[in-house]
């Protein structure tokens, strides 16, 4: 096994590790958190292949690299809009909860005025 | 004389490492904040330092040597604000209550 | 390959919308406004130009950007199905952008306004978005292309910076953003296993292996989590809801469509021979549980915009079915043909459709202050035109003659009869009952005489009232676009089975509006409960929107959401 | 041969993720997320991805953890609050049993991935020549693939836009983010004095070196934004209001300068975004240099966040 090899291994796990993050984690900002954390599984992944097409004398296959730097640049973007949308949420509410998105809840059957 | 530089390179990277492992430990076992600030800024400075400096013999070009230097100085500066914002955050909670 | 003649428009189709954003940002203010209005005709007049050279030629139109070919550089490509889509989305953009000059215009000589100044940005941005997802053969850019419209798109759930839509469009983004990163991780194992992002080249290369499975499985939920299928709708119905009018339809008519069109291109373009039948099959199924779930709550709702957006997961379901009557006889791969026609003429008079009734419900809810259905009493007195729009759209999704769903009905009935698939028969004519019953329901309301003094309402623009009619108008004759028609389909349309047909859609609507809506439709003071029929019938309700709820929790929606991954990739290697 | 130290370093990123994870506190789950971002940069070098290495220092570690250290510290009061909301002991189950799923089928993947491996190295070798430039990232993102990297400047504007439109109605228009009063005798203010001058010669030369070297415009960029946040935090400097003329200007120069270049390479060389021969470097360069005040504005804003203070002073 080499470090290609070794480090896509390490990458599938971060993004096992970050899924159950995003599921378990009610609070936003660690969901948020969790993207970032399957974000890096997933480059990692890229760069482990990326590592494996070493060749024509470069240490890496430079397409891959390339958009990486693509991606890594558009992970931070996606962060920003969501911290922002998450900070303006809780100026305005109070909460961050995004679990009461139905402010009716299903009301009994029928109601008649 | 590569001998005598190797030797250097050794002994100088040992001895930050000596810094570095020491600096953990105090970071881990110290009681308080302040006085884990300042195990952490032994690594920073001295380790890092010696590291450096043992290092300077080993490079193949005079602004790489310059790179190294700079790397150094950048460190103790962002380390010593950081310890110095830290500290005085501390000092700030502790006086309020 | 080689960039043939022409191809410079998909770069043009492109680029001048991103280009309007870039000098709207610049030169703000009322400018937005005028740029936003000139971007829209250019793009018109690009995407005009490209389908009449399409329909001259009929070959793929195709752009090597930087003339780099695949797999080192990136090309641009427009097939009959890509045009179709984006000559769609060039008319509802028209169309909103008409519509929201009343409500976001701004006079002259007042300050920049937040709300106005992005809505035309971002307008602009998804359409930009949605033209590159329409173009683009890479992979890799095709994930950049999604991002951006997610990126324009959840700016337009909070607009009005409410709380509530807030919330809405948080979780639009987290969601969204999940999708993404698997459709993203799909991509990368096909680079790994494959050596290029290029759609035709991948075509060529791809076998149905272990990979291939887990790229398929990944890449389809991811898709389907941002194009809201059932059961990963969790963010739709407060995100369209909560939005303001032009926004929603933005949302609702375009936006979605992007990572559904992927879906499409990711199945028939670059896997047609990895994905099963049994795989379709899934996606048909999700597909029509969606008609029905979105249906039954929709049916459920008290406010108008909750309704059409609770409509927009059952359209989507629509959206679905064509898959499994799309492989060829032996079942072995997916082939363009007259379902996958089919499919793409849903998706086009859905568009046009579902963006009319948000408009129309827009413009009630400005008129009256609220968007109560039971309160709609007097509407269509109030504002024909409008009441007008929202029938004749209801109508278009229903499949009448001569909508483009009609024929989209058409075509997808005689693949499922050609392929001896008799139960999606059963839900295509089915799913337009449900609809029926919705449309009925709003209009027994609308057209209802008000009790006692007559609502006052506030005047709404006329421009607004008149594109959304055009709209609708669009879908409801879209048929007639696609002359010639297909003789053996479409005997004549007048035939008394036709029209019993139709009459049947209408008795079996109005029944579902009388049983499950939540107010009484008939003799609204008499007693709530009704007779048995009606108690079982409002039970039933009350349990799929109890379960609707129960499934757009997040917890559950996104363990659904691997659940679904694995069952697919099951599914696609138990081959 | 694998070595130990990969091993180990394996080994550390996948507890400081776990930590990030389950951690009770959302600080300490930041924190550990940091250490995590700065402990990838090693994975990076060791995977011989050094201009991924780069921007992962700067952008994946650097400016997210700013962000979410940020955020943290706002949204502290939340957390019990989020905390009664986690879901049972069985669906916690249910959710960890799914993920090992598909982190298994993802590991199983990587096990039967084809070797020798597909590259497309020896085509970037090949043609390499024609852009003039000596790092090969440098010719995937500015020739081969110059689409993504315009989209890529297109990606950060509208989520800059995204951020902006959730200003309050009433501060559209003015600064973003809250104005800063640190002492102006204080450490912070002393080295937002003396580091800028050289953050910014170290962000130029990044930039510079790009062409040639592991280094770029992103990575430039970034430590810019680093600087002008600093000068800004320590009160040297304030945001400027979003409805500056200069400020819209440069924000979409960048971009408009590739499209520019791009619509001229129809012209002289046969292709949107080809370069004509010969002075394919130079423009690649003149492309760079119009991105890196871009970049540095949006990355640096997007930190700031939305406009919170009216238009008028």
């Amino acid at each position: 096994m080499n470090a290609a090899t070794l480090f896509g291994l390490c990458a599938a796990a971060l993004i096992g590790i970050g899924l159950y993050g995003l599921i378990v984690n009610p609070h936003p900002l660690r969901k948020i958190l969790a993207f970032n954390v399957i974000g890096s599984g997933v480059f990692m992944l890229f760069g482990a292949i990326a590592r494996r097409g070493a060749a024509a004398g470069m240490g890496g296959d430079p397409v891959p690299q390339a958009l990486l730097i693509t991606g890594i640049v558009v992970a931070f973007s996606a962060t920003a809009l969501a911290v922002a949308l998450l900070l303006r949420l809780f100026d305005e509410t109070g909460s961050v909860t995004l679990a009461s998105d139905a402010p009716d809840k299903v009301q009994p059957g029928i109601d008649d005025a | 004389m590569s001998f005598i530089l190797d030797l250097w390179t050794v002994i100088a990277v040992a001895g930050g490492a000596v810094f570095f492992l020491a600096g953990t430990t105090g970071l881990l076992r110290f009681p308080d904040a302040l006085t884990r600030l300042h195990a952490l800024t032994k690594a920073d400075n001295l380790g890092l330092g010696l590291v450096v400096l043992g290092l300077l013999p080993q490079v193949d070009s005079v602004s790489t040597g310059l790179k190294l230097l700079c790397i150094w100085g950048l460190v103790l500066l962002s380390g010593a604000t950081a310890s110095q914002l830290i500290a005085r955050a501390l000092l700030r909670r502790d006086a309020r209550p | 390959m080689l960039t043939t003649p022409g191809g410079i428009l998909l770069v043009l189709a492109v680029l001048v919308p991103f280009v309007g954003v870039l000098l709207g940002l610049a030169l703000g203010g009322r400018h937005v406004q005028r740029v936003a209005a000139v971007t829209v005709l250019a793009g018109l007049a690009i995407v005009a130009s490209l389908a009449s050279m399409l329909l001259q030629s009929g070959d793929t139109v195709v752009y090597l950007l930087g003339g780099w070919a695949p797999p080192l550089g990136i090309a641009l490509r427009a097939d009959s199905l890509s045009v179709g889509m984006m000559l769609a989305v060039a008319v509802v953009v028209c169309g909103i952008g008409l519509y929201a000059r009343s409500d976001f215009g701004s006079a002259a000589g007042a300050p920049e306004a937040r709300a106005s100044f992005t809505y035309w940005l971002l307008l602009l941005a998804v359409w930009g978005s949605l033209n590159l997802v329409f173009v683009s053969g890479d992979l890799f850019t095709l994930y950049v292309a999604l991002e951006l419209l997610t990126f324009s798109g959840v700016p337009l759930v909070c607009l009005d910076g409410r709380g509530e839509t807030l919330r809405a469009a948080l979780r639009y983004l987290l969601f969204a953003l999940a999708g993404s990163l698997l459709y993203l991780l799909g991509a990368v194992l096909l680079y790994g296993a494959y050596g290029t992002l290029d759609i035709a080249l991948l075509a060529e290369r791809i076998r149905p292996e272990p990979i291939a499975w887990t790229v398929a499985a990944l890449m389809t939920v991811g898709l389907l989590a941002k194009t809201a299928l059932f059961p990963l709708h969790l963010w739709l119905p407060p995100a369209h809801a909560g939005a303001p009018a032009a926004a929603s339809a933005v949302l609702s008519a375009l936006v979605i469509k992007g990572s559904w069109f992927l879906v499409v291109r990711l199945w028939f373009d670059v896997m047609p021979g990895v994905v099963t039948l049994s795989a379709a099959q899934l996606l048909a199924g999700l597909g029509a549980a969606a008609i029905v779930v979105g249906s039954v709550v929709a049916l459920r709702q008290e406010r108008l915009k909750l309704l059409v957006a609770y409509s927009t997961i059952a359209q989507i379901g629509y959206l679905f079915l064509m898959f499994p009557l799309a492989f060829d006889a032996a079942g072995s791969a997916l082939v363009h043909g007259p379902a996958l026609t089919g499919g793409l003429l849903q998706a086009v008079s859905h568009a046009t459709a579902k963006a009319a009734m948000f408009m129309a419900a827009g413009l009630i809810y400005a008129a009256l202050g609220h968007d109560r259905i039971a309160d709609l009493a007097g509407v269509a007195h109030a504002m024909p035109v409008t009441v007008l729009t929202f029938a004749l759209a209801g109508l278009a999704l229903m499949g009448v003659v001569p909508s483009g769903a009609y024929l989209a009905k058409k075509l997808l009935l005689d693949a499922a009869d050609g392929s001896g698939q008799w139960w999606w028969t059963m839900v295509l004519q089915g799913g337009a009952v449900f609809t029926a019953g919705y449309v009925v329901l709003v209009l027994a309301h609308a057209l209802r005489r008000p009790s006692g003094s007559v609502p006052p309402v506030k005047r709404v623009s006329r421009l607004s009232e008149f594109a959304a009619l055009a709209l609708a108008a669009c879908s409801l004759l879209l048929a007639f676009a696609a002359l010639p028609l297909p003789g053996k389909l479409i005997s004549n349309p007048l035939a008394p089975a036709e029209l019993g047909a139709t009459l049947l859609v209408f008795l079996g609507g109005a029944a579902l509006a009388l049983g499950l809506s939540r107010r009484p439709l008939l003799a609204p003071g008499r007693d709530a409960a009704g007779g048995p029929a009606r108690r079982v019938a409002v039970a039933v309700g009350v349990a799929f929107e109890q379960a609707d709820q129960e499934i757009r929790r997040w917890p559950s929606a996104t363990l659904g959401l691997l659940a679904l991954a694995a069952l697919f990739g099951w599914l696609l290697a138990a081959h | 041969m694998i070595d130990a130290l990969n091993i180990g370093l394996a080994g550390l990123i996948l507890g400081l993720a776990f930590w990030s994870i389950i951690a009770r506190e959302a600080f300490a789950a930041v924190a550990g997320f940091m250490a995590y971002g700065l402990l990838l940069t090693l994975v990076w070098v060791q995977l011989h991805g050094i201009d991924v290495a780069l921007t992962e220092a700067a952008i994946g570690g650097g400016l997210t953890g700013a962000l979410l250290i940020g955020a943290v510290s706002r949204l502290r009061s939340t957390e019990a609050a989020a905390r009664a909301e986690q879901p049972g002991a069985p669906a916690r189950w249910l959710a960890a049993g799914v993920s090992a799923a598909v982190a298994a089928a993802l590991a199983l993947c990587v096990l039967v991935l084809p070797d020798p491996a597909p590259t497309l190295a020896p085509a970037v070798a090949t043609h390499i020549a024609v852009t003039e430039v000596g790092n090969p990232i440098t010719a995937v993102l500015m020739a081969f693939r110059a689409m993504d990297t315009l989209l890529e400047a297109i990606v950060l504007l509208f989520a800059l836009i995204g951020v902006w439109s959730l200003a309050p109605d009433r501060f559209w228009g003015g600064r973003p983010g809250l104005r800063q009063h640190a002492d102006p005798n204080g450490i912070l203010a002393y080295v937002a004095r003396i580091l800028p001058p050289i953050g910014v010669i170290a962000g130029i030369y990044i930039f510079w070196v790009g062409a040639d070297h592991p280094g770029g415009k992103f990575q430039g960029a970034t430590l810019m934004a680093a600087m002008w946040l600093l000068v800004m935090m320590a009160g040297l400097a304030d945001a400027p209001p979003i409805s500056r003329t200069w400020l819209r200007l440069l924000l979409v120069a960048g971009p408009l300068v590739f499209i520019a270049i791009g619509v001229v390479g129809v012209v002289t060389a046969d292709a949107f975004l080809a370069y004509p021969e010969g002075i394919a470097k130079p423009l690649i360069l003149v492309i760079e240099f119009a991105l890196m005040p871009t970049l540095t504005l949006i990355l640096g804003l997007m930190l700031v966040g939305a406009p919170k203070r009216g238009p008028l002073p």
